[in-house]
């Protein structure tokens, strides 16, 4: 069967091949500022936002919520200043993709932000860079002095009478910054403790003034949808599903990335629906020789497995939901057959455990006592009932937090244990082994005499 | 109340019963046979009886295999004493790093006038500190003297290994 | 009355242990970091954001790692009490509050890394700064390895910074060619 | 009002109410750590978790508004397996350390245990290990194991104080609180935090390991280191003041009181407490008397008296104590006096200037405050504190009432065993002019007191013949007459006919 390569697209990765792009004068070059002064000067601002709401670009950063509809949250008359908290705090493990827009198209990124804070009216952008990031913070703060220098930022844009300033705002390492709200906090100068919602950062949110935080990827989105309208943006990648009124489909392009054990690792622009498997062999290059993919979380960290048999399934927001998985980031990590599974959980729980803020009971208790099993595990000393009681676990994790930090601990690893259970018994005691390999055939023999 | 008198006839002895004589025979028969037989009686305090395991003699104080003192002055034993033969005033433990809890007794006192060999703080102790030793002989010139205190109750008691490190890995 | 006897006096409060006397706050900003520190300052409506920042650039400035000192220096600048500082500084795991030697090295060990050998190159990296784990500086004082989660440089893994910059594709020798070029 | 539906019931909210307030307020018991009404609610706990009808996760009763059509189940599936859950999360790492705990009997993390923990720790792994026995300051000592995590003392030392000299550092199960470097707190009402810790992480040094709470006996009566009058509950056992913690009354001290208040208990437990009435034989020396050979002795020496035909009495005096003053002064022609001190340490929150429990009170009955030595015939001193010790050894009194039997002024023929404010009933008026009442607290003191308002009325009776003695409710019911209180009111349950005395 000869295969059919899905096409790259080249939106916001029109620059990324370059030379100096990320200099004010190359992305002036390719366009840029040129839509940010259109909204500025032929548009209103709730124009803009009608224009966002129509294409359907949904949060980039791996819940998925409608950016336009965000935007529409914030209030029009208050007297309080309001702020743009653009999150760069990419601290997803297997997601590198914001950091290839903010090295490689600095300026993309910006341009966004500024018909973002047109948009809703707000005159400070704070970008928050994740401390591990250096280059990147460079690259931004180059791209604001630029931008300042060519009047793109500042007081009285292009004598609009739109001022606005923008400012790069470093982490200190912390992945719970990358939650909206603990990174409000962080902004703050405090401890990235994520808060309770309701209020909703749009109405209350950093120093207690209304907030619009977005990823990275979303607003380097909003330059085009702007040029194209929302109309053309809607029309690449999945239409909704005409049956459910509350889907919103996966719309647009969106940075696809693949790293673990893949032979050529990478970040490319497609529009949705590229299935994973398309992605893993087409474009990262499909397992390194001799061995094979044997798990893929799609996106990030926190996502269900896919097993090498689910792999035929569009990248998209709900199309990955019906699999049991999620898009998260769409940046998949893949483990091949050389990698243990359950070292691997250990290796995720210890991420989870470390970087709970320690805010709320059971992520702080649960994610440690589960890498703490996953260890004995490990040490061949796994029992049954651990994997019982990890599932008990699981049911007292998920959804018991203030934000969304454990259900990210429990998800992929509830999926590990469900799928790939014979890798934890062959690390049991003997005697549980042999108690396992009863109660399977227990359990055959049940099946049988029941059918 | 005379209706309730009931006159008892006693019965007249017979002949026999008033010799006495076969009555004696009859119980130095008894003696006799005994003389061949084991002898119950001991000479104690040199002779002691062997009690059996769960005797409940005097409560004691034990030390655990590295002889540190387990009790923890919770007081609980204290508490459920149904006679208060027991008495404690709890303190921080002056060493911490040789003691493997912050808190023990300065002071623990059983009068054993009163204790009732009930064994209820031995079922109470949350340490596994107090127990219902063998000791039953307990004896004093004076009553101060019967009020054990905590050195008394560590000597009686002496050291119990314990398969539990309970508070090295609480 | 109750049964029980009046009780002896209870001992007298024993003194509290020994404890470190407060430490001096150093003179904060320094004349090196003043003008950086206004300049961050202005960038937030309130002092206290402006925290993580200037925690950053004090710790390039003093050797390295926040002491004692120069959290009561920066605390006392912001205008925090300096225990809010120093829950702000445990919080993040690129802040040392112990000193940290003279260079120091990030392995990242999370998923993709791991999976591309991170916890090998740990291993070499501890031999080579002679330290027993990770986190704690060697025995000579000349490295500070560090694990880190995800360094986000995950196309490019297993991932190295040394001295705040990044590595890539780090193999082995790679590591101890990079950590022999320190000073 | 809008309604909110919580167990079926339908109950009245005001807009920005949470449900735990609305719950809490209408008697239905919702589990809580972290949540206090006077601090911003935090939600990390997770122990107060309720469904909402509908909802597909559970939610913080704490932080979560009311809203109009919402149905809150508190005992639900959801809500008893969401609570369940998170107590197995809080005891993982909790050290199960109950015998040697100060907290073991009040503690929350013990009556939740038993109501949702499992029989058996599912937890197989070894625990995470943490700092104990750090000192925060003098007074208080904290232990990182047992700390469930739930910020309530950093948000008092934040919200409350405004000192902020805690704050939460590391994260995940490593989290703690620290204390700044300074080691100090620079706040009066540092120990209230060992009252809001739920569980035994924060402890009083004072208190530390002293006795195990269900030994206590514990009686609601307020405390009289100033005169805010703040409301408590003092613990006592075979004598001996043992602990006093704030008892809240939003009118007075909300739930708080200061650390002086909270340790100014030293001269209860005092070695020299007198516990007996004594008499001075001819040769000066203290003879043991009783109560009845004390009155006749101290009638006799009153009848002599010539200096002076005053009694004086400290600001702490109780109105029953001063109505039997007055009476017992008028009586020898004299009149009742009292004395308190003051101090310069107010701040603005609960301490006040004035020292004197009751000195607004014994200004509304009328009696002159003295500050310079003047001669008293009687003398009624609980510390001496109340009393400059010049202005009491000036008085010449003959007749004393004092706890301590020390330091009494060589003059007194005839000495009375007074109780200390904590073995005392009797009504006090705050600065405020509010009416509250002293309770004597149980086991605690020598016991065996007479009330000193019964002595003085039996004293006021023997030196006039017409003076047939009042009990403690006709006192009451002559303060109640007086103009100056015509308009105040009285605590219920100070009924005429009650002799509730000293001691216990």
């Amino acid at each position: 069967m000869a295969k059919k390569r899905y096409p790259e697209t080249k939106i916001l990765s029109k620059n990324f091949d370059k030379e100096n792009s990320w200099t004010f004068d190359v992305a002036r070059e390719n366009g840029a500022y040129t839509m940010f002064e259109k909204a500025l000067k032929e548009m209103t601002p709730d124009q803009v936002i009608e224009e966002v709401k129509t294409s359907r670009l949904r949060g980039r950063g791996g819940a998925g919520f409608p950016t336009g509809v965000k935007w529409s949250f914030v209030p029009k008359d208050v007297d309080k200043p309001k702020y743009l908290a653009l999150n760069a705090d990419e601290s997803e493990p297997g997601t590198f993709k914001d950091r290839w827009l903010m090295e490689l198209d600095p300026h993309m990124v910006l341009e966004g932000c500024l018909i973002c804070a047109y948009a809703t009216g707000l005159s400070t952008i704070y970008i928050y860079v994740r401390g591990e990031y250096p280059l990147s913070q460079e690259r931004l703060w180059g791209a604001i002095r630029e931008a300042e220098e060519k009047g793109f930022l500042g007081e009285n844009i292009q004598g609009s009478g739109f001022s606005c300033n923008a400012y790069v705002h470093t982490g200190a390492g912390a992945y719970i910054c990358g939650e909206e709200t603990g990174l409000l906090e962080s902004l703050e100068g405090k401890r990235g403790h994520p808060r309770i919602k309701p209020p909703f950062p749009a109405v209350e949110g950093a120093f207690g003034c209304p907030t619009v935080i977005n990823n990275v990827e979303t607003l380097a989105h909003v330059p085009w949808i702007i040029e194209h309208g929302g109309e053309a943006f809607a029309k690449q990648g999945i239409a909704p599903d005409p049956d459910n009124p509350r889907s919103n489909g996966s719309t647009g392009t969106k940075l696809f990335g693949v790293s673990g054990d893949i032979k050529t690792p990478g970040c490319w622009e497609f529009e949705f629906g590229i299935t994973v498997k398309e992605l893993l062999y087409d474009y990262a290059g499909g397992p390194l020789d001799g061995r094979e993919i044997k798990a893929v979380i799609p996106g990030g960290l926190s996502m269900p497995v896919l097993t090498a048999d689910e792999l035929d399934v569009p990248m998209g927001f709900d199309d990955l939901v019906k699999v049991g998985s999620g898009l998260g980031t769409a940046c998949a990590i893949v483990m091949d057959d050389t990698c243990c599974m359950v070292e691997a959980s250990e290796n995720i729980a210890h991420f989870f455990a470390d970087e709970s803020c320690g805010q709320c009971t059971p992520c702080r208790e649960g994610c440690h006592w589960m890498e703490k099993i996953f260890k004995k595990f490990n040490a061949n000393q796994g029992t049954r009932s651990d994997l019982d009681l990890l599932e008990g676990l699981f049911v007292n994790i998920e959804g018991r937090t203030i934000c969304a930090l454990a259900d990210a601990a429990v998800w992929p690893l509830r999926s590990i244990i469900r799928k790939f259970r014979h890798e934890f018994v062959a690390k049991m005691t003997p005697e549980e082994q042999a108690a396992e390999k009863e109660a399977q055939a227990e359990k055959a023999r049940e099946t049988a005499g029941v059918s | 109340m005379a209706a309730n008198v009931k006159p008892v006839r006693r019965e007249a002895q017979t002949f026999k019963e008033r010799l006495f004589l076969p009555a004696i025979i009859k119980g130095l028969g008894i003696t006799f046979r005994r003389i061949f037989k084991k002898k119950v009686t001991m000479q104690f305090p040199e002779e002691r009886w062997e009690v059996r395991d769960e005797y409940r003699g005097a409560p004691v104080l034990v030390k655990d295999d590295e002889n540190r003192p387990k009790c923890v002055a919770c007081s609980l034993c204290e508490y459920v004493c149904p006679p208060k033969a027991i008495y404690i005033v709890p303190d921080e433990i002056e060493d911490p790093e040789h003691a493997h809890v912050e808190r023990g007794p300065a002071v623990f006192n059983i009068n054993m006038l009163r204790c009732i060999f009930c064994g209820l703080c031995e079922e109470a102790c949350p340490e596994e500190a107090i127990f219902m030793s063998k000791e039953y002989a307990l004896w004093g010139a004076t009553r101060a003297e019967l009020i054990h205190d905590k050195e008394t109750l560590y000597e009686l008691g002496g050291i119990r290994p314990d398969p539990i490190k309970k508070w090295s890995n609480k | 009355m109750s049964a029980t006897p009046p009780r002896a006096p209870a001992a007298a409060p024993k003194d509290v242990e020994a404890r470190q006397p407060a430490p001096t706050p150093v003179a904060f900003p320094p004349a090196a970091l003043k003008d950086e520190c206004e300049a961050i300052l202005s960038r937030y409506p309130t002092r206290q954001a402006a925290l993580i920042p200037i925690l950053l650039l004090a710790q390039g400035h003093y050797d390295n790692w926040v002491s004692p000192e120069v959290e009561a220096g920066v605390a006392e600048y912001i205008g925090v009490s300096d225990s809010h500082v120093r829950g702000v500084l445990s919080f993040y795991s690129m802040f040392n509050l112990k000193p940290a030697g003279k260079h120091e090295v990030w392995v990242c060990r999370t998923l993709t890394c791991w999976l591309r050998g991170a916890a090998k190159l740990r291993d070499t990296a501890l031999e080579k700064a002679q330290a027993e784990r990770a986190g704690v500086v060697g025995e000579d004082g000349k490295f500070l390895v560090k694990n880190m989660e995800c360094l986000g440089l995950c196309e490019v893994a297993p991932a190295v910074f040394v001295d705040g910059v990044a590595h890539t594709n780090v193999t082995n020798e790679k590591l101890v060619e990079l950590m022999d070029a320190c000073e | 009002m809008p309604t909110i539906k919580i167990n079926g019931r339908d109950l009245e909210y005001e807009p920005g109410e949470t449900v735990i307030q609305v719950a809490h307020r209408n008697g239905i018991d919702v589990a809580h750590y972290c949540y206090h009404p006077s601090m911003s609610p935090e939600g990390n706990c997770r122990i107060c978790m309720v469904e909402v009808e509908g909802w597909p996760k559970p939610v913080v009763s704490c932080k979560q508004l009311c809203g109009e059509n919402m149905a809150v189940q508190t005992e639900s599936e959801l809500a008893q397996s969401a609570r369940a859950g998170t107590m197995e999360m809080l005891l993982v790492n909790h050290p199960l350390d109950c015998p040697i705990c100060d907290q073991a009997g009040e503690c929350h993390l013990q009556e939740y245990s038993y109501e949702l923990g499992h029989g058996e720790s599912r937890s197989t792994t070894p625990k995470t290990h943490l700092p104990k026995n750090v000192p925060f300051g003098e007074e208080i000592v904290y232990d990182a194991e047992r700390c469930i995590k739930c910020t309530l003392c950093v948000r008092f030392c934040n919200e409350i104080t405004k000192t902020g000299e805690l704050a939460m550092a590391n994260r995940s199960d490593n989290e703690q609180v620290v204390m700044t470097s300074k080691g100090e707190f620079t706040t009066n009402y540092s120990m209230n935090i060992v009252d809001l810790c739920p569980v035994g992480a924060l402890t009083s040094r004072d208190f530390r390991f002293k006795s195990r709470l269900w030994f206590m006996d514990f009686t609601p009566s307020l405390c009289t280191g100033c005169a805010r009058g703040c409301n408590v509950t003092i613990g006592g056992r075979g004598g001996r003041f043992m602990r006093m913690e704030p008892r809240e009354n939003q009118d007075v001290n909300q739930w708080w009181m200061c650390d002086p208040g909270r340790l100014g208990y030293g001269h209860v437990n005092s070695e020299t407490r007198l516990a007996t009435p004594a008499v001075r034989d001819a040769n000066g020396q203290w003879q043991p008397a009783t109560f009845e050979q004390a009155i006749v002795a101290a009638s006799a020496a009153l009848k002599d008296a010539r200096e002076s035909h005053d009694v004086l009495l400290d600001g702490g005096a109780t109105l029953e104590e001063l109505e039997a003053a007055r009476a017992l002064a008028s009586a020898m022609g004299g009149q009742a006096r009292f004395a308190a001190a003051t101090g310069d340490d107010a701040d603005e929150f609960l301490i006040v200037n004035e020292k004197g429990a009751n000195a607004k009170g014994a200004e509304m009955l009328g009696l002159e405050r003295q500050a310079d030595a003047a001669p008293a015939a009687v003398l009624v001193v609980e510390r001496d504190g109340n009393v400059p010790a010049a202005l009491r050894d000036g008085a010449g009194a003959v007749v004393a009432f004092v706890t301590d039997a020390t330091n009494v002024p060589d003059s007194v023929r005839v000495a009375f065993p007074y109780g200390s404010w904590a073995e005392r009933s009797g009504l006090l008026v705050n600065v405020d002019g509010r009416v509250q009442e002293l309770r004597a607290a149980r086991q605690v003191g020598p016991g065996n007191l007479s009330p000193a308002f019964a002595l003085m009325e039996e004293l006021t009776g023997e030196l006039d013949g017409n003076h047939v003695p009042r009990d403690r409710g006709e006192l009451v019911a002559a303060v109640k007459n007086e103009k100056a209180f015509a308009e105040v009111a009285f605590p219920a349950g100070v009924a005429a006919g009650q002799t509730v005395g000293a001691g216990s």
